[in-house]
C-alpha cells in the first residue's frame, strides 16, 4: 500500500533542497540566505535517508535476543544523514557567527553592502 | 497511509519552506523554517530513522532556531 | 532580466540536472551490498543491536571522529571571533521578561531532558540513540537553560575539561584498537563484545558512546553559551 | 615505522589537548602545535624515504578491524607518501611562519590549524568516498576560521562567501555520494570506480557531480570569485596553506576520484584545466593587489595540473613526473610568495621595490617568479618541457598551444612585478612596514628557494635529454651569487673571466670537429670575455652583475653543445633570463626590459611548440628530429622560425632592442647586441639547414623581412639623435642583412652571413664598448651635445672609425667581403628587388656611421668637455684586440671563408665559390681578393696622406674656442651642433617607412588584451551571493556540454 512511500519522500526531499537553493541564491538579507542554505541541507538530509529506504523495512535494530525480527532498512545512509547534520549545524552556526560580526562592521544584512573585494 | 501522510507533511514542509524564504519577518521566517525540521524529523520518523529522527529534532529543528534567533537578536540589540 | 527570475531559471536547470537520479529511485527494493553485510553480520561483528550505532560508532567511526572534530572546529572558531571581552561585557543584562511558567517549567524540565540524554547515550547501541543524539538532547537542556535564565553563565573550564578529556579519551581507544588489535582503529573490540542487547556488551561501544556524547553535548553547549554571551556584549 | 593512522590520533588529541589551556600557556602552545607538525612530517617522511627505496610496499591501513568497503580504509603509497609529506612540511613551515599571529590569536587557532593539516592528510589517505566528504569538510571549516586570524572586515566578507560557496558546493557533493552508494551499494572508492558507475545515465549524473564538485573545490576560473577573496584578504600565511597545501590535497582528490566519470569525461577536465589557466593568468594581467594577483597564479597554476590530471590517458609514464614537478613547484613558489608577501605587507605590487634592501629576499623573490614562469633549472621547467612534447607527440597541438598561452600571459604579470620589485624608487618609509626581524618568517622563505632549486636538480633524470652536467655552469654562478654581496667588482671580474675561460676550454672539445659550431661558440665565449673586460673600468661591487652575465653566458654555450632540443631550451632560457637581468641594470630599462622579456618568453614558447613536432617526429629529444618532422611541418618550422627571430629582433618583433640595448649600461650593451642575438642566428641556422623542401616558402618570406628589417633599422638609426640607440637601430639593420644572406640557402649567401656574423660581433663589440664609454665619459647620449673628442680620445676615435668602415661595407676591410659577395648571392639567387632594397639600405648605413663620427669626433668640443681624457684601457684594449681581429679577416679572409666554404658544400648547399692560393675567390659572376684590395688601398692611402702631411706642414693650428660667440651662449642643439638632425631631408622623404607603426601595433594588442581581460573580470563583482551563482551556472553549463544529449 505504501508502494511509493520511498518516491514521496525523496521528492519532498529534492524540492526542499531546490527551494533552499533558490533562497540562497535569491535572497539579499543575509539571514534568509542563510535559512535557505539551511533549508537546502534539510532536503539533502531527506534524500539520503529515503534513498536507504526499503519497503516495509523496519528501522535497523535487532531485539533483545540479537536477531532480526524483520526486513530492515539500510543502516548506512541514516549513519552518514547523522553526520550530515551535524555538520550543518556546525556550518550555519559559523556563517550566523559571521553574519552577526559582520553586521556590527556596516549595520546591514544585505549582502550586496558587502562588496569590497572584487576584481 | 503511511505514504499520503507523507505527502501531507511534505506540503507542510514545502510550504513552510517557501514560507521561511519569501517571508519579509525573520522572526516568523525562521519560526518556518524550524517548523521544515520538525516536519522532515517526522518523515525521518516515516521511513524508520528513528536515530536521524532523534537527531534532527535536537539539532536541526531545536538548536538551529535557537541559534537564528540569537543571531536576530543580537543584531536587532545592535541596531537599537 | 529580474534577478529572481534568473535564479529560478538557474535552480529549475539545476532540478533537471538532478532528475534524472530521482527518476532512477525505484523507492527502496532491496539493501545494498553494504547494507546487507551489516543486517548479517553487524551484531556477532560488533556486538550491538542497533545497527546504526555499530555503523557511526564502529564501522565508520572515523566519520564520526571527523564529525566530532567539526563541531569542536565550529565552536573553537566561533569563540574565537565571537568572544567578548570582559570589558565589553553587560554583567546582567536585563532581559525581555522570562515568563514565570517557562522559568518554573524548565527548572524541573532541565534535570529531566538530560536524564533522558544520558539514557539515550548509554542505551545507544541497544536502541535508537547513542552518542550523538544523547549528547544532542543533554545540549537541548542547556538550550533550555538559557531560555529560563538568559544570564546563565556557562562554566568554561569545566566545559573545556569535559570536552577535551572526552575527545582525548576518544582518540585514545582509537590508538589503544591499533596497539592492540593490530590495524584496528576505533576497534571496539577492546572488551568482550559480551551478550547481545545486554547494557554491557558491544566492547567499547558504550564507553565511546559516552566520551562521544559527552564531547557532542559540550560542543554544543559551548556553541550556544558563545551567542548566549555574545548577546551581552554592549 | 610509525602507521599514517597516528598522523590522525596525534594531530587530533594535541587539537584537543590544547583545550585544557583554555586561554592560558600560549606560547607553548604554539610549541606544542608545531612539534605536532614536525611528528606528522617525519611519519609522512619516513614513508616517503622508505618508498624511494623501495623497502616498503603500498599499505592498506583499515579501521575498525574490518576489512573495506565494510569499514573505512586510508592508503599509504608512495604517492600518498610524497603528497601528505608536502602538506605536513608546509603545514609545518607555515606554523612557524605564523608563529606570532597564532600566539596572539590563542589556542583555538592552533587547534584549527593542525586540524586543517590533519584533515588534508587524511584527504588525501582516505579511499573512502564519504570519509573524503566529511574530512573536505574539515579543511574547509577550518579554512573559514583561519580566514578570520586577521579579524578584519575584509577578511569576514571573504570568509561568509567562502562559507556559502563551499556550503552549496558541498550539499551537491553529498547529492552524488549517497546516489553512487545507491548505484554501487559501497561507498569505497576502489570499489565504485570498478562499477562503472558511469555506465547509466543517473549513475554518469552521480559521478559527474562528485567530480564537479571536486573541481570547483580547486576554484576553476571563472567560478572562483570567492576563493580569490580568500587569498587577497586573508593574512598571507593562511594564503599559503590554501595555495599550496589545500590545493595540492584538492588535486590528489580529483585525480583519485576521477576514474569514477570513466575515460569519456578526461578532455572536459583538460578544458576545465586549460581555461582556468589561460583565464585566470589573462584576468591576471589587470592585477596590482599582490595578494590577489597570487590567488590568480595560484589559480591557474592548479588549473594547468588540472588540465594534466586530465590528460594522464595521454601523457601515459610521463604523467606522474609531469604532474608532481608541476605541483611541486606551484607549492614550493606559491608558499615562498605568499610568506614574503606576508614580510613586505605591500598590497601593490608597484611599492615591492623595498625588497631590494633585503637582499635574500630579492633572491628568494626572483627564484620563485622565475620558478613559476618555467624557467630552468626549475621543476616546472621540465615538466612544462616534457608536457609540450607528450602533448604534440600525441596530436594534442591545440592544447599544448593554449598551455604555453596560458603561461605568456602569467608572464606578462610576473614580470611587470619583477620590473617593479627591480627598478621602482625605494620610498623612505617603505622599510617601516617590513616585517622581517623575526627568523620564523624568514626561515621558511630561504627554505623554499633552495628547495625549488633542488627539485630542479632532481627532476633531470625523467625527462628525456636532460643531464645533470647542464647544471656545472650553475653551481659556478651560485658561488658567483654568493660572493657577489662581499668582493669588489675587480675581483669578481677576475674570477668570472677565469672561470669562462676555464668553461670554454673544457667544453671545447664536445663540439670541436663542428665548424659551424665553433664559430658560433667562438664568439659566445670570447666575445664573453673581451666584452667583461670593460667592467674593469667599473667601481664599486656591481651587485648582480656577474650572476647575470654568466647566467646569459651559460645559457649561450649551453645552447651551442646541447646535442638536443632539451638542452637547446634549457640554454636558451638560461640565456634569456640572465640578458634579462643584463637589460634590466640600466637606469630607465624597467620598460625596455619588460618588453624585451615579454617578446623573449614568447619567442621561447614558440620555439619549445615548435621542438615538440620534432619530438613527435622522431620520438626523442634528439636535434635530428628538427629535420624529421612530418606533423604540420610549416607550422612547426614557421614556429621556430619566429621565435629565434625574436632574438635577432626581425622587423615587427625588434620593438624591444632599441631601448633595450640603448639603455642598457655601458659594458652591457656590447653583451647583448654584439653576443647575444647571434644565439637567434645560430637558431635561425640550425633550423634552415633542416628544413628541407618544407622551408621554401618560409625562406622567401624571411628573405623580404630580412630586406625590410634591414632598411628599416638602418633607417631609423640615420634618424636618431642618442648615440647608443643609433647604434641599436644599426644592429637591426645588420641582422636584417643576415637574416636576408642566410635565406638564400645558398653557399654564397651562406658564406656572407658568416662574414656578416663574424664582422658584427667584431664591430658591434667596438662600437658600444668605445662608444658606451663616450657616453659615460660625457654624461650624455646625445650626439648633439658631443663633438670636438677627436683630440681628446684619439685612440678611441681610430676604434669608432675602422669599425664604422667595417659597419658601412667599405674596402678595404672586412665589411666589403660581405657585401661583395653578398651581391653575387643575390644576383645568382635573382632575389632582385629584395637586393635592391638591402642595397639601399647599405648605402643609408654609411650615412648614419658619417653621422655619429662626425657628431662625435668632429666639429667643436664642448665646453663641459674640455677636462676629459682618454678612454679607460679596459675599454680600449679589448676593442683593439677586436680592431686587430678586424684586421685579420681583412687580409686574409681566405683563412676564414674557405673553411666554412667547404663546410656549406659539405652541407649540400651548393658549390659556387672558387679560391685560388693567393686567396683570390672567383664566382661566375666576379673575383676578389682580400690581400690584394687592402694593399692597393693602403698604399693609395698611405700616399694621400703623406701627400697631405707635406702640404699641411705649414698651416696653423686654430684652437677651439677662440672665436667668441657674438654675444650670446648657443644653447640649442641646431646651434650647438652641425649634424644635428642631419638627416632631416631624408626624413622628410621617406622617413614614413619607419614611422612607429609596429610600436602602436603592439601598443594596440596589448591595449586590447587588457580591456579584455579588464571586461572578464568585472565578473568579479565582490558579491558572495552571485559568486554561489556562478558556482550554479557552472555546473549547468558543464553539465550541458559534457553531458547534455
Amino acid at each position: 500500500m505504501d508502494q511509493y512511500l520511498g518516491q514521496v519522500v525523496m521528492a519532498i526531499g529534492f524540492i526542499l533542497a531546490i527551494l533552499g537553493l533558490y533562497g540562497l541564491l535569491s535572497q539579499k538579507n543575509m539571514i534568509k540566505m542563510i535559512l535557505g542554505f539551511s533549508i537546502f541541507t534539510t532536503g539533502v538530509n531527506i534524500i539520503m535517508v529515503a534513498i536507504g529506504y526499503v519497503k516495509g523495512g523496519t528501522a535497523p535494530i535487532l531485539d533483545a535476543e540479537g536477531n532480526a525480527v524483520a526486513k530492515f532498512v539500510d543502516p548506512v545512509p541514516q549513519a552518514l544523514v547523522l553526520t550530515s547534520i551535524v555538520i550543518g549545524l556546525g556550518v550555519t552556526a559559523m556563517m550566523l557567527a559571521y553574519v552577526m560580526k559582520l553586521y556590527q562592521d556596516k549595520k546591514s544584512l544585505n549582502i550586496n553592502d558587502y562588496k569590497d573585494l572584487k576584481w | 497511509m503511511l505514504t499520503v501522510l507523507a505527502a501531507i507533511l511534505g506540503i507542510a514542509a514545502v510550504v513552510g519552506a517557501y514560507y521561511a524564504i519569501h517571508n519579509e519577518k525573520l522572526t516568523a521566517a525562521i519560526i518556518a523554517s524550524g517548523i521544515v525540521g520538525m516536519v522532515s524529523s517526522i518523515l525521518f520518523l516515516l521511513l524508520a530513522a528513528p536515530d536521524v529522527a532523534m537527531t534532527e529534532a535536537s539539532i536541526g529543528s531545536a538548536l538551529t532556531t535557537a541559534i537564528f534567533f540569537f543571531t536576530l537578536n543580537k543584531i536587532r540589540q545592535t541596531n537599537g | 532580466m529580474d534577478k529572481k527570475f534568473m535564479v529560478a531559471l538557474l535552480v529549475a536547470a539545476m532540478a533537471v540536472i538532478l532528475f534524472p537520479l530521482f527518476q532512477s529511485f525505484e523507492g527502496g527494493t532491496q539493501l545494498s551490498e553494504l547494507g546487507q553485510y551489516y543486517t548479517q553480520n553487524g551484531v556477532s561483528d560488533t556486538g550491538a543491536t542497533n545497527l546504526v550505532a555499530s555503523v557511526v560508532v564502529t564501522y565508520r567511526g572515523l566519520d564520526t571522529l571527523g564529525e566530532v572534530t567539526i563541531l569542536f572546529l565550529a565552536a573553537s572558531i566561533i569563540s574565537f571571533f565571537l568572544s567578548v571581552s570582559k570589558d565589553d561585557r553587560i554583567e546582567n543584562r536585563t532581559v525581555m521578561s522570562v515568563t514565570e511558567i517557562l522559568s518554573t517549567a524548565s527548572q524541573t524540565l532541565v534535570p529531566i531532558i538530560v536524564l533522558v540524554g544520558a539514557y539515550i547515550l548509554v542505551n545507544g547501541h541497544l536502541t535508537p540513540g547513542g552518542g550523538f543524539q544523547g549528547g544532542a538532547i543533554i545540549a537541548s537542556g542547556t538550550l533550555l537553560m538559557f531560555l529560563a535564565n538568559p544570564n546563565h553563565k556557562l562554566n568554561h573550564t569545566i566545559i573545556h575539561v569535559i570536552e577535551s578529556t572526552s575527545g582525548i579519551a576518544f582518540v585514545a581507544i582509537g590508538v589503544i584498537g591499533v596497539l592492540m588489535m593490530d590495524g584496528g582503529f576505533l576497534s571496539n573490540k577492546l572488551f568482550d563484545l559480551g551478550t547481545p542487547g545486554e547494557v554491557i556488551s558491544a566492547g567499547a561501544m558504550p564507553l565511546i558512546n559516552i566520551f562521544l556524547g559527552l564531547k557532542v553535548g559540550t560542543e554544543l553547549s559551548n556553541v550556544l553559551g558563545i551567542f548566549v554571551e555574545s548577546q551581552n556584549e554592549k | 615505522m610509525v602507521g599514517p593512522i597516528y598522523i590522525i590520533a596525534l594531530a587530533l588529541g594535541l587539537a584537543f589537548f590544547l583545550g585544557f589551556f583554555g586561554k592560558s600557556a600560549k606560547t607553548l602552545s604554539v610549541y606544542l602545535m608545531l612539534a605536532g607538525l614536525a611528528a606528522m612530517t617525519c611519519i609522512s617522511g619516513t614513508w616517503l624515504s622508505a618508498f624511494i627505496d623501495g623497502s616498503v610496499s603500498t599499505q592498506e591501513i583499515y579501521t575498525a578491524g574490518f576489512k573495506p568497503p565494510y569499514s573505512i580504509n586510508l592508503r599509504m603509497g608512495l604517492e600518498e607518501a610524497a603528497f601528505t609529506f608536502i602538506i605536513n612540511l608546509i603545514g609545518l613551515l607555515g606554523g612557524t611562519y605564523l608563529f606570532q599571529t597564532l600566539k596572539k590569536a590563542g589556542n583555538a587557532a592552533m587547534s584549527v590549524f593542525i586540524i586543517l593539516i590533519m584533515s588534508l592528510n587524511v584527504i588525501v589517505m582516505t579511499r573512502d568516498l564519504f570519509n573524503l566528504f566529511v574530512f573536505v569538510e574539515i579543511g574547509s571549516i577550518a579554512t573559514a576560521g583561519l580566514i578570520l586570524l586577521d579579524k578584519e572586515s575584509k577578511a569576514l566578507q571573504a570568509g561568509l562567501k567562502y562559507m556559502i560557496a563551499t556550503g552549496v558546493i558541498s550539499g551537491l557533493l553529498l547529492i552524488g555520494i549517497i546516489f553512487a552508494y545507491s548505484f554501487v551499494g559501497n561507498l569505497n572508492i576502489d570499489a565504485i570506480i570498478g562499477a562503472n558507475l558511469a555506465g547509466t545515465t543517473a549513475g554518469m549524473v552521480a559521478a559527474f557531480l562528485i567530480v564537479v564538485v571536486l573541481v570547483l573545490e580547486l576554484k576553476p576560473f571563472p567560478a572562483n570569485g570567492w576563493g580569490l577573496d580568500v587569498y587577497e584578504a586573508a593574512n598571507p600565511g593562511v594564503g599559503a596553506l590554501v595555495s599550496a597545501a589545500i590545493g595540492t590535497a584538492s588535486l590528489f582528490v580529483l585525480h583519485k576520484v576521477l576514474p569514477m566519470a570513466g575515460e569519456s569525461f578526461y578532455p572536459y577536465i583538460v578544458a576545465v584545466g586549460v581555461i582556468t589557466f589561460v583565464g585566470s593568468n589573462l584576468v591576471g594581467t589587470q592585477q596590482k593587489n599582490a595578494n590577489r594577483l597570487l590567488g590568480y597564479s595560484s589559480i591557474g597554476q592548479l588549473g594547468l595540473v588540472v588540465a594534466v590530471i586530465g590528460l594522464e590517458p595521454v601523457l601515459g609514464t610521463s604523467f606522474k613526473f609531469i604532474a608532481f614537478a608541476l605541483i611541486i613547484n606551484h607549492v614550493l613558489a606559491k608558499a615562498g610568495l605568499f610568506w614574503i608577501s606576508g614580510i613586505i605587507r605591500k598590497a601593490n605590487i608597484s611599492e615591492w621595490s623595498v625588497l631590494r634592501t633585503k637582499p635574500a629576499l630579492l633572491i628568494s623573490f626572483l627564484i620563485f617568479i622565475f620558478a613559476l614562469i618555467g624557467f630552468p633549472p626549475f621543476p616546472s621547467f621540465f615538466g612544462k618541457y616534457q608536457l609540450i612534447m607528450n602533448l604534440i607527440s600525441s596530436d594534442n597541438i591545440g592544447t599544448a598551444a593554449f598551455i604555453l598561452i596560458g603561461s605568456f600571459a602569467e608572464g606578462i604579470y610576473m614580470f611587470r612585478w619583477v620590473g617593479d620589485a627591480l627598478k621602482n624608487e625605494v620610498a623612505e618609509d617603505a622599510t617601516e612596514s617590513l616585517d622581517c626581524g623575526k627568523l620564523n618568517k624568514v626561515l621558511p622563505v630561504l627554505l623554499m628557494a633552495v628547495a625549488v632549486v633542488a627539485a630542479g636538480y632532481l627532476s633531470i633524470p625523467f625527462v628525456d635529454g636532460a643531464y645533470s652536467t647542464y647544471f656545472i655552469p650553475l653551481a659556478f654562478i651560485m658561488f658567483i651569487g654568493l660572493i657577489d654581496s662581499f668582493l669588489p667588482a675587480v675581483v669578481k671580474n677576475v674570477v668570472s673571466i677565469a672561470g669562462m675561460a676555464y668553461f670554454t676550454y673544457v667544453m671545447y672539445p664536445i663540439i670541436e670537429g663542428d665548424l659551424m659550431r665553433s664559430i658560433f661558440f667562438g664568439i659566445f665565449m670570447i666575445g664573453g670575455i673581451l666584452t667583461l673586460i670593460p667592467g674593469f673600468a667599473k667601481k664599486g661591487k656591481r651587485e648582480g652583475f656577474y650572476p647575470a652575465a654568466l647566467l646569459m653566458y651559460a645559457g649561450l654555450a649551453t645552447i651551442i653543445t646541447a646535442d638536443n632540443t632539451f638542452g637547446f631550451f634549457f640554454g636558451w632560457e638560461l640565456m634569456t633570463a640572465g640578458s634579462y637581468f643584463l637589460i634590466i641594470r640600466g637606469k630607465r630599462s624597467k620598460a625596455h626590459a619588460y618588453s624585451y622579456m615579454l617578446f623573449s618568453v614568447a619567442g621561447a614558447y614558440l620555439i619549445l611548440f615548435g621542438f615538440g613536432f620534432a619530438y613527435q617526429a622522431i620520438g626523442s629529444s634528439l636535434l635530428e628530429g628538427l629535420g624529421e618532422i612530418k606533423l604540420l611541418p610549416t607550422l612547426a618550422y614557421t614556429a621556430l622560425a619566429i621565435g629565434f627571430m625574436t632574438k635577432t629582433a626581425s622587423l615587427g618583433l625588434h620593438i624591444w632592442l632599441p631601448g633595450a640595448h640603448g639603455e642598457a649600461e655601458s659594458d652591457v650593451s656590447p653583451m647583448v647586441s654584439a653576443v647575444l642575438l647571434k644565439a637567434g642566428v645560430f637558431g635561425l641556422m640550425l633550423l634552415f639547414l633542416n628544413m628541407g623542401d618544407n622551408g621554401e616558402t618560409i625562406l622567401y618570406v624571411l628573405g623580404w623581412v630580412g630586406a625590410f628589417t634591414a632598411l628599416m633599422g638602418n633607417l631609423s638609426a640615420t634618424f636618431q639623435e642618442d648615440a647608443k640607440r643609433m647604434l641599436a637601430y644599426s644592429s637591426i639593420g645588420q641582422l636584417g642583412y643576415i637574416l636576408f644572406a642566410i635565406s638564400m640557402m645558398t653557399t654564397l649567401g651562406w658564406l656572407a652571413g658568416f662574414t656578416y656574423v663574424l664582422n658584427h660581433f667584431m664591430f658591434k663589440s667596438i662600437l658600444f664598448m668605445v662608444v658606451g664609454g663616450i657616453v659615460v665619459a660625457t654624461g650624455t647620449h646625445d650626439l648633439y651635445r658631443m663633438g670636438g673628442l677627436i683630440k681628446k680620445m684619439p685612440l678611441a676615435f681610430i676604434a669608432v672609425m675602422v669599425a664604422m668602415i667595417t659597419m658601412a661595407g667599405l674596402p678595404p676591410l672586412s665589411g666589403f667581403a660581405g657585401k661583395w659577395l653578398f651581391y653575387n648571392a643575390v644576383i645568382l639567387k635573382g632575389w632582385y628587388i629584395q637586393g635592391v632594397i638591402v642595397f639601399f639600405a647599405g648605402t643609408i648605413a654609411f650615412m648614419y656611421a658619417y653621422k655619429m663620427l662626425h657628431s662625435i669626433f668632429f666639429g667643436q668640443l664642448k665646453d663641459n668637455h674640455r677636462n676629459l681624457k682618454e678612454l679607460s684601457p679596459a675599454i680600449l684594449i679589448p676593442a683593439y684586440i677586436l680592431i686587430a681581429g678586424i684586421m685579420y679577416f681583412s687580409v686574409f679572409p681566405q683563412d676564414v671563408l674557405q673553411p666554412i666554404n667547404e663546410l656549406l658544400v659539405s652541407l649540400n648547399l651548393g658549390d659556387t665559390l672558387t679560391w685560388a692560393a693567393d686567396g683570390n675567390a672567383t664566382t661566375v659572376l666576379s673575383n676578389w681578393n682580400g690581400n690584394a684590395v687592402m694593399i692597393i688601398i693602403v698604399t693609395t692611402f698611405a700616399l694621400v696622406l703623406l701627400y697631405t702631411m707635406l702640404i699641411t706642414g705649414k698651416t696653423k693650428k686654430l684652437e677651439q674656442f677662440n672665436i667668441a660667440y657674438s654675444a650670446e651662449r648657443p644653447f640649442r642643439p641646431e646651434t650647438t651642433h652641425y649634424s644635428h638632425n642631419m638627416f632631416a631631408g631624408l626624413n622628410k622623404a621617406i622617413g614614413f617607412l619607419v614611422a612607429p607603426g609596429i610600436t602602436s601595433f603592439w601598443n594596440n594588442v596589448s591595449t586590447m588584451v587588457m580591456d579584455f581581460a579588464g571586461m572578464v573580470r568585472r565578473i568579479y563583482s565582490g558579491n558572495g551571493q552571485v559568486y554561489a551563482g556562478q558556482i550554479i551556472v557552472y555546473i549547468i553549463v558543464f553539465y550541458f556540454i559534457a553531458l547534455g544529449k
